[in-house]
This record gives C-alpha cells, structure tokens and sequence, in this order.
C-alpha cells in the first residue's frame, strides 16, 4: 500500500516529520510503521511542544525517590512507606462520551499507580465544565461524575477530594483529570526499565480490541474487505477487569519475578514495548499471533494500535512463566508470553512468520522531535477596579450570591456519588481543604488536594502558576500535613498558536519559582494540549495535585467552627484585591483585570506558623481563605455546623468590600480558645506573621455587626440548592 | 409526574419494544462475564451471549407513522447513546 | 469465635470487615469463591463490592459460585451469616433472604452517612443495642432500594424480622429520610430463624472514631461469647 | 477463559433473543425515571414505558429444540431472578 499525502496526515504527522521518519528509516515505512511513528511522535506520547519547558520543573528533593520519567511519581514518607501519584487528563474522550471518557480516564491513571507495585488508596480528580446554560453542560457533568464514581466504586478505591468547575470557556473542551495515589513500600517499587536479553515479555489483562484506533483508522479502511463505516470506536472501561488485574499484579509484586511493568495507555501496546525496550537500551521482538484478540481478523496495525482498557506489559526474569502464568489464570486474566527482549535496539513485529515491522527504538524515543514553538508575552491589563463606579452591594448581598452560584455551591450532590470511606482509612473526606488518607495500619496520613484557577491563570499567567501552587500547598497545610510533592496536568490549547505557548511557557515559569521556594518538587504529570476548537482555546488550566504527610494522626484538622465563643483570628495581610475576584465575577459579571499577587516569603512564613500551630494542638478549626475572600471562607466554616460568628467591622478605614471579598493571598482563618489566644499572639508576633482579630463564634449565627446577620441554617440553604435544582 | 391519566380507548394507542444493543467492536464488559459464567454453570454449546437494554414504550397515538416518530425520537435524545449503541424498533401486536 | 469472610471476585469491603472482626478478636480466615469447603466458623461474612462488577444484577453470578452452596448448607444449619451491602444482595440472590434490591430511587450511586433505627434488639447481632437505638453508620450503593411482595412484608412486620429502619437523626421514619426509596424504609432484615442478617448500611466502616464513629462496633461485639 | 474458537459452520448455530422484564407488580423506579425524563423533554404522548434487558444468544446446536431447551436452562439458571422478572425467549432469523 502506497503512503500517500493524505494517509501521512490522516495520521496527525506533517511532511517535515515524514521526511525525518524516512531520514531515519533510511527508506519509506509501511503502514504499520507509520502507525506507530504517528502513535509515538503525537503531542501525547512524545512531549515534543512541552519538554523544553518541562525541564525547567524542580523535580528533586530529599523526599523524592522517583521524579518524573516514570509512570508515576515517588516520593518517601519514613519508615519504609512510599507513596506514589500521578495525574493525567481524558479531556477529549470525556467530551465524546462522558460516563465511558471519564471511567477510562479513572481506569488508565490507575494502572499508571499499580504498575509501580502500589496499592491505590485514593482518587481525585479536577473536572471543568462550561457554561451551566450551555446546553451539553448537564448531560457532561451528569455523565462524568457517574463515570468517576462508577469506575473508582467498582474497584473498591475511595474518590476523596476534587474540584468541579463551571466557565464558558469549556462549553466545546470540557476538562477532566484524574488523580490516583498509591502506598508501596520503599524497598518495593517496580520500573517499566528493561533489562537482560532474551527475556519474556507478556502480555496479561484483556483482550485487544479495535477500541480506540483513532485518526488512524480511516487508512486503515481502505485496505480492508469490509466497507462498513470505520467510526473511532470509544473505549469502554471494565473496572472489575481492572480490579482483578490489580489484585494480579501485587500479587505477582509480592516476589522478584518481575524485571520490568508498564500499563499499556495512549498508544497501548506500541508505547508500552517502546518505552520498556527503549529505556533499557534493548530491543523487542514481538510476535502478533499471539495477542489475545476479542475480534476476529485483527491485523498487526490494530493490535500495535489499539488503546483497549486494562492490560499490562511485563518482562519476567527466567523461569518465572510458570509461576506468573498460575497467578493470573487464578484472577481469570489472559497471560500470553507475546514476545522476548533482544540486543538489536529494534522494535521488530512478526506475524504470520513475517516481519510486518523493524524500527530502531531510538527514531521513535530519543529522536522524536522537539519542538522550542515561538511563544509571546502575556500583555498585562492594567485595569483597576473602581468600586463606586459599580452598583452598591451590600454584604450579605454580596455573600449569598456567591454561595448560590454554581462555581461555590456544596459539592454533596458530586461527591455522594463516590465512595469515599471504602478501604476504611479516610479519615477526612471530600468538603474539607484536603483529604486526609491514613496509611494501613500506622497511625500517619498523607493529605492531598487538587487546585486550579483558569482566571488567574489566564489574566497573568505567572502570576496564576504560582498561585495554585500556593493554593495546592495552603491546603494541605490547612489540615496538619506538611507539603511533600506535587503532580500537575497541564491543560491547555493550541500550542502552535503563539499566545497559547506564552501562556504554557509563563504559567510553567511561575509554577517552576513557587515549587522551588516552597521545596515542593514536582514529581510526576501530564501535558494535554489542543484544549479547545475553530481557533477558540480554553483558558490556560494548570491543575495541581499535591500530597502532604501526617506523621502522627490523631483527629485531622479540619475547616468546621467547632463550639462558641472561640475566637477567630486571621492570619495574613488583607489589601483589599478585587480584580479577578470572585466577587465582582458572581455579582458584576466582571472578570478584569490582574489577579492578587503571590508575595513567596509570606507564603511560607505563614504557613509555617500554622503548621507550628496546628502541631502544637492549639487550633480548633483551620480554613486557607481563597476565592471569594474573607467572608465566604468564614461561611464555609459555619455551614454545616451548629455554629457562626460574631465579628466586628475592620476597626481602621477600609473598605468593607474590599475586606470582605478581596483575594489577596496566603491567607488563613484559624479558630482559637480564648485561653489559649496569648500563647497563639506570641507565636505569631515572634515569627512576624501578621493577624486581625475578627470577633468569636457564636451559636447558629452569621453575624457582622450592624452589617449583617443571617441563621446557619439559611446559609446552608442558599449554599446547598443549586445542584438540586439544576 | 406531570402526566394525566387518559381514558383507555385502544384505537388511540399503540406499542412498541425497542432493542438497544452495543455497536460491533465496543467492549461488553457484561456480556463478557455472564458467558463466562455460564460455560463455567455447564452450558458448553454456548457460543456467544451480548447484553443490551429493553424497552416497551406505550403511545398515546392511532397513527403508526407518528407514533413510530415520536419513539425513534425518545431513542436518539435519551434511551440510546448513539456513540456506542444501535437500536432497533418494531411495533407489538 | 470463629469468622470466615467470602471473597468473591470483585469484592472490594472484604479486607475491611476482615480489619474489624480482627479489631474485635474474632479468629477470622479469608475464603476465595473457588474453594469448595468452608473453615469451622461461627459466623460468616459475605462483604460488601461489586461481585463480578455487578454486570447482570447485583450479586446475581457470586449467587451460582462454589463456596455459596457451602454457605447455604452452614446457615441452614443454624451458623450465623452477616451479608453486607453487596453480601445482602447475594444473600437476596441466593434465597437465604427474601426480597430484592432494586437501583436507588434516584439512580444515582449513593455514599453518606445516614441514621438508621434498630427495630429489633432480641437477636444475637442485636443484642448489645438498645430497642429503637439511633446509629449512624455509612451506605454506599447504587441498588439498596428494598423491594418485597406484601404477603413477605406483611411476615416481617409480624414476625419482628426487620433488623434496620433508615430513619432522620430524631428517629423519625419518614420519606425524607429514606435514602433510597427502600420499602417502608427498611434497611436490613433477618430471616425467620433469625441466624442470618442482610444490610445495606456498613457497620464495617464505624468501629474507629478516627475514621468515622463506633456505632458498627456493637453488632460485632455482641456475637462475640 | 475455557472457550475454544469453533469452526463457523452456519448449519450448526442458532440465534435466539431474550427480553426479560419486571413483573407488572414490582416497582420499576428505572422505568420511572425514564418516564418523567421524557415526560420533561415534551414527548407528552408517551403513556408508559418499561425497561428491561435484552440478551443476543448464539448456540452451537443444529435442532431448534434442544437449543431452546438450553436457552430456557440459562434464563433459569442465572439470567432472570424470577422472583422479579418474567422473560420471553424468541428465535432470530
Ligand atoms: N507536566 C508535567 N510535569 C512533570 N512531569 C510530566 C509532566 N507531564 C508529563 N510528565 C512526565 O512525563 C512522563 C510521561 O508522561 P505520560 O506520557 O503522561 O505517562 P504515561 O505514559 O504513563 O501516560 C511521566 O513520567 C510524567 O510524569
Ligand atoms: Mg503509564
């Protein structure tokens, strides 16, 4: 079969990029190789518009074992615990079919974490959505959240903390990233690196299918007997084919038969026999016949392409097949000794006593290309809010249509829908800062937490990078872990367009300067770009997912106001920064301006205190005060117990809005018993950290002095009815 | 509810079932483990099992043409998920 | 005493009802589907999780596996046997308990904690509760939505067989606090004999205040003599 | 897995479908919510509808008897709860 013109483009490559496929090859490939160069060379699996700017990342660290590279990250947390996380997006799948998109999204970030010889023990994830009144919004949100419970429910892991996110700038890209994270033990941790020649490599899970052989599969149409029309096929997730995969290969991790494991993901069975052989500097021989098909008359294009849900590669020691093969029949899982390593550096495919393909490994790992993409600036507005320009709004005006907006409703209606307590270790679920998850039976706990800001991010891209590291860091703190290591998914749009890359490479810059000064690397990730479509792309949407440790839990900490007349203090300076705030986005539909600025040293100075704090068991209640400001984080405090507050206005001249609703950063509002306010004072005034104190608690009130007062009750009510109602 | 109950006169109603199946090549995680446990319960001349959705549908409406319009609609806007199923309609009785 | 814990594939609660039955000193052996023989036990657990995914009804295949027959022969000879969320459904599946459990009113996969009423305290599981006692405990389920003909409610009511009532925290039975649009609002029931109790609601998951609460604890500790 | 690939002789195979529903008397709250979804989307004219499953089973038995027979052993024996659901079995082709 002829390579021609629209076959190379039907594979997503350009003819730059062919040229260099037969520069390398030193002739034409065929159509299975071009396959995999096009499955290999893709944004997705090659990085090529991102890794320059990746690099910048701090991925070190006394506390990492294993930073990016691998497929997951590695971090230690004492003793010979380890814990192992990752991130990925399922943004355009989720779009296509919501409940099967996210599942698999669930599915595969699963995989990432077993293959590494840990047991997952918490999920979370960050799904953005478009306007609610646009009219593909509910069905998504509805399909989604079914889908990440459906898949995380089945398997038997806790989905625990996430965000959900309404912004028109999603109404055609919807985003959805999944999180998992894993507890191995240290001197237990399993590589996808080859090693030794003549080796098994197996192949154990499901059986392929013709799922998800995407642009690709229109060439391979032509070719075939059959006329009938050749859609993309989705792939639909199997989670309890997964949960015995799961069982299946700790299993098997309990003992050293394994050399090498590696999921197999986007490009399934290509990239996994790539990046296994290649990072070992082997070869591969694989030999199709043998895989396991679910449909009739595959051919080696479909095997090598086909991006079906739950399997695994392995590469075994010698003599191990045996023993490997009984575990796996046991949990009724297909086990096909596929292929052997080699000394050649060549992927080569046999089927049918023919070779059908032989690729040097390294023209489709190390000599994919690179690309440094022209970026440029973000172009700063320099608007400033003037507030009597605008409509008067009162307070508690103010505060209930922030908490009746979609953006800050109560999230129960999405987070009912997951099992947070199976496994029996959550020790705080979804609603608070972060999830606290205890470690099988030890009494320490990892906290994690998902952030993003898509406004700030776009308004100031370095600006926004570093706040959600901050935000991601601030939460965890919130509830007594200290901040160990961040995974991120980087969604973002069109990167051959010059602002899209500007707004990748800064956003990068200022995630970079925050991980670095906080010592919060980052050790694993994931790079989704071409979010949007007809030339229109999302908002720059970094997502951090960040895991802190607990090394002694007792009760975790939490954000709820625990009984009356403690007092609450706020810690951090308030300016008064509006733009960019909620506040003005939920009451003027006005979104303007630069977001607040991330001042590191304070950052860090305050919430070292309270963790100092915290640690010395003075606090009753912690809450980081974040979008929306001062007094929704109060109300946060107060929903959902028996009580409110009692404050005072700012004694100095400020404006009350200003106050009230400002974003301005680092922030923390902690409640404390009076007789412990002294000690508190000293502690904060000896390190510099500046405080407000804003009044008491009070029973089943909210309550600003001659500014407003409004019942627990009520404000649960305005807080909890949007979902219900939508 | 919404719905009102309506007199029963049979010239004005009529039925349907609708099949819903998953297309050709989409993984049937369900049809999958029931065949398995079916060879494992003995029934060895069991070739091939695939599981879908039923629905019998009544129509307030004596005119098939219409009536059959109006059940092809309930189809594509929330009994099937085009992207991987195929259904069928037939009128019963 | 003496527990065993069904493993089924797909099972997900085992290794958690295993945690608390170890916490309150039962001698407990994990048994896999495939095995034909049951260890010496005095109560049995079927926990909760998706059995073969759940794929044709809920608990419908792990009701044909291997191991349920020796369960069925264990509880009809008088051996206690707790089915949990999943293990209620089998045990539905099985016939060891009447009725079935149908999806949730809403469709929708449910997880929180809600308040149930025991109704019944004259049981071995029971015992240590008070009569009407208000517990808080966690479901988590997609099918919890309790269905009976009329003449089987009818037996239950008469013959004090229903073990749980879903309920608000004041004790009130009501609509508003039925989470799932189970009939009559029930929760968990037992058999005539009473030696075998299947419940939605995972008393499994209350027996550590650092996680939740203790009110699991007592249906565990009152078999233990 | 324990199934082997069998030699496709079409004389020797029968296709059989199964629908299974719930028994009139008990409570659908699936069909219901279809129902009143509908009922939202303006299809006023539907007057009730009911959901069930639907099976495709293939045979490997040439006599139309004994592969009934066998298709009859698997609603019983695993496919249909007859304590809630009834079911039909009919012939394809
Ligand atoms: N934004 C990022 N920051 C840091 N590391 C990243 C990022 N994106 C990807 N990586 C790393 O690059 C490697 C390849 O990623 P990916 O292709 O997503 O993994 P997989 O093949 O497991 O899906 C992983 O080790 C991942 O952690
Ligand atoms: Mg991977």
């Amino acid at each position: 079969m002829e390579i021609t013109k629209y076959i190379i483009e039907k594979h997503g490559l350009n003819l730059e990029e062919f040229k260099s496929i037969q520069k390398l090859l030193k002739r034409d490939p065929n159509l299975l190789e071009l396959g995999i160069f096009s499955a290999m060379w893709n944004e997705h699996c090659s990085y090529k518009s991102s890794r320059l700017h990746l690099k910048k990342l701090p991925t070190k660290g006394k506390q990492v074992i294993q930073g990016p590279g691998e497929n997951a990250g590695v971090i230690d947390i004492g003793d010979d615990d380890a814990i192992v996380f990752k991130i990925e997006s399922h943004n355009h799948p989720s779009y296509i079919e919501p409940y099967q998109g996210a599942a698999t999204g669930v599915g595969g970030i699963l995989r990432d974490v077993f293959t590494m010889g840990a047991r997952p023990i918490a999920l979370l994830n960050s799904i953005h959505f478009g306007s609610p009144s646009h009219p593909k919004t509910k069905t998504l949100l509805n399909g989604v959240v079914s889908g990440i419970g459906g898949y995380g429910n089945c398997i038997g892991i806790p989905t625990v903390a996430g965000e959900t996110k309404f912004n028109e700038t999603y109404n055609e890209n919807i985003l959805v990233n999944a999180m998992a994270v894993g507890h191995a033990q240290k001197s237990k941790i399993f590589y996808s690196k080859a090693k030794g020649i003549g080796k098994s490599v197996v192949y154990v899970g499901s059986k392929t299918g013709r799922d998800g052989i995407h642009g690709a599969s229109m060439a391979s149409a032509e070719f075939d007997d059959n006329s009938e029309e050749k859609k993309p096929t989705v792939q639909v997730g199997d989670p309890f084919t997964e949960k015995l995969l799961l069982e299946a290969c700790l299993e098997l991790m309990k003992d050293d038969s394994i050399i090498a494991i590696q999921d197999m993901g986007a490009a399934g069975l290509t990239s996994s026999s790539v990046e296994m052989a290649s990072k070992g500097s082997l070869g591969i021989e694989l030999e199709l016949d043998k895989v396991p098909c679910r449909e009739e008359n595959m051919t080696p294009y479909e095997m090598m392409l086909s991006e079906s849900q739950e399997r695994m590669l392995i590469i075994l020691e010698d003599g191990k097949e045996d023993h490997a093969r009984k575990i796996f029949e046991k949990w009724d899982l297909d086990f096909v000794v596929i292929g052997k390593t080699t000394n050649t550096k060549n992927l080569i495919m046999k089927f049918k006593n023919k070779i059908e393909g032989n690729i040097p490994l390294e023209a489709l790992a190390s000599k994919a290309p690179v690309y440094d993409r022209k970026w440029s600036k973000k172009k700063l507005s320099k608007k400033k809010m003037e507030l009597k320009t605008l409509k008067k709004v009162g307070l508690e005006e103010g505060l209930i249509k922030i908490l009746s907006s979609p953006n800050h409703s109560n999230k129960s209606w999405v987070t009912s829908q997951y099992d947070q307590m199976v496994m029996c270790d959550t020790a705080q679920r979804s609603g608070s800062d972060a999830a606290v998850i205890r470690i099988h039976k030890k009494n320490k706990a990892i906290a994690v937490s998902v952030d993003s800001s898509a406004n700030y991010c776009k308004s100031h891209p370095i600006t926004g990078g570093k706040q959600i590291v901050c935000e991601n860091w601030r939460n965890i703190i919130s509830v007594g872990a200290r901040p160990l290591a961040i995974t991120n998914c980087l969604n973002f749009g069109n990167p051959e367009n010059n602002e899209v890359m500007g707004e990748f490479a800064e956003c990068l810059d200022g995630i970079k300067e925050a991980c670095e000064f906080l010592n919060y690397p980052v050790v694993s990730g994931n790079v989704s770009f071409y979010n949007g479509t007809n030339k229109k792309n999302i908002f720059p949407t970094p997502v951090i997912g960040g895991v802190g440790l607990i090394k002694k839990l007792s009760k975790p900490m939490n954000h709820n106001f625990k009984g009356e007349k403690n007092i609450i203090l706020l810690i951090g300076k308030t300016f008064g920064h509006l733009e960019q705030s909620c506040f003005l986005k939920e009451n003027f539909s006005i979104v303007e301006g630069i977001p607040p600025e991330i001042n590191l040293v304070n950052e860090k100075n305050n919430g070292e205190i309270i963790l100092k704090l915290i640690d010395s068991g003075l606090l009753k209640a912690v809450h980081d005060v974040s979008s929306g400001g001062l007094l929704v984080a109060l109300s946060e405090m107060s929903i959902g117990t028996n009580f409110g507050i009692k404050i005072q206005k700012p004694k100095r001249l400020t404006n009350l809005i200003g106050y009230f609703f400002g974003e301005d950063q680092g922030r923390y509002v902690i409640e404390i018993d009076p007789s412990n306010l002294d000690k508190v004072v000293k502690l904060l005034n000896e390190n510099n950290v500046y405080h407000d104190n804003l009044g008491v608690t009070q029973k089943e009130f909210f309550e600003i002095e001659g500014e407003m007062k409004i019942s627990n009750k009520e404000l649960f009510k305005i807080n909890n009815h949007w979902y219900n109602n939508y | 509810m919404g719905k009102q109950f309506q007199l029963n006169s049979k010239k004005n109603k009529l039925r349907f079932s609708v099949t819903v199946t998953l297309k050709k090549d989409v993984l049937d995680p369900q049809g999958k483990v029931v065949q398995n446990t079916l060879l494992n319960l003995g029934m060895s001349n069991l070739k091939n099992i695939r599981q879908g959705k039923f629905f019998e549908i009544e129509i307030d409406e004596a005119d098939q043409i219409i009536a059959e319009k109006k059940v092809e609609e309930m189809c594509q806007k929330l009994l099937v998920n085009l992207i991987i199923e195929d259904y069928k309609i037939n009128i019963l009785k | 005493m003496k527990s065993s814990v069904i493993v089924f594939p797909g099972s997900n609660c085992d290794r958690d009802i295993a945690v608390a039955l170890e916490k309150l000193q039962f001698k407990n052996k994990m048994v896999w589907h495939k095995e034909t023989s049951l260890p010496k036990s005095d109560l049995i657990v079927i926990p909760g999780g998706f059995s073969y995914g759940d794929y044709l009804r809920s608990g419908a295949i792990a009701g044909k596996s291997l191991i349920i027959d020796e369960v069925i022969k264990a509880a009809n000879s008088g051996c206690l046997v707790l089915g949990i969320c999943n293990g209620f459904q089998i045990l539905t599946e099985t016939g060891l308990l009447k009725g079935t459990l149908l999806r949730n009113k809403n469709l929708r996969f449910i997880n929180r904690d809600v308040n149930i009423k025991v109704l019944n305290n004259q049981t071995k599981f029971s015992s240590k509760y008070k009569s009407n006692q208000i517990l808080k405990i966690n479901i988590a389920h997609n099918e919890g939505n309790y269905f009976t003909n009329s003449k089987h409610l009818d037996q239950l009511k008469k013959d004090n067989l229903i073990a749980f009532k879903y309920c608000d925290k004041n004790g009130n039975v009501n609509e508003s606090s039925n989470p799932n649009g189970a009939l009559e609002n029930i929760a968990g029931i037992y058999n005539e004999k009473r030696n075998i109790l299947g419940m939605m609601p995972h008393p499994e998951r209350m027996v550590d205040n650092i996680i939740s609460n203790t009110d699991g604890i007592n249906l565990f500790s009152g078999l233990i003599n």
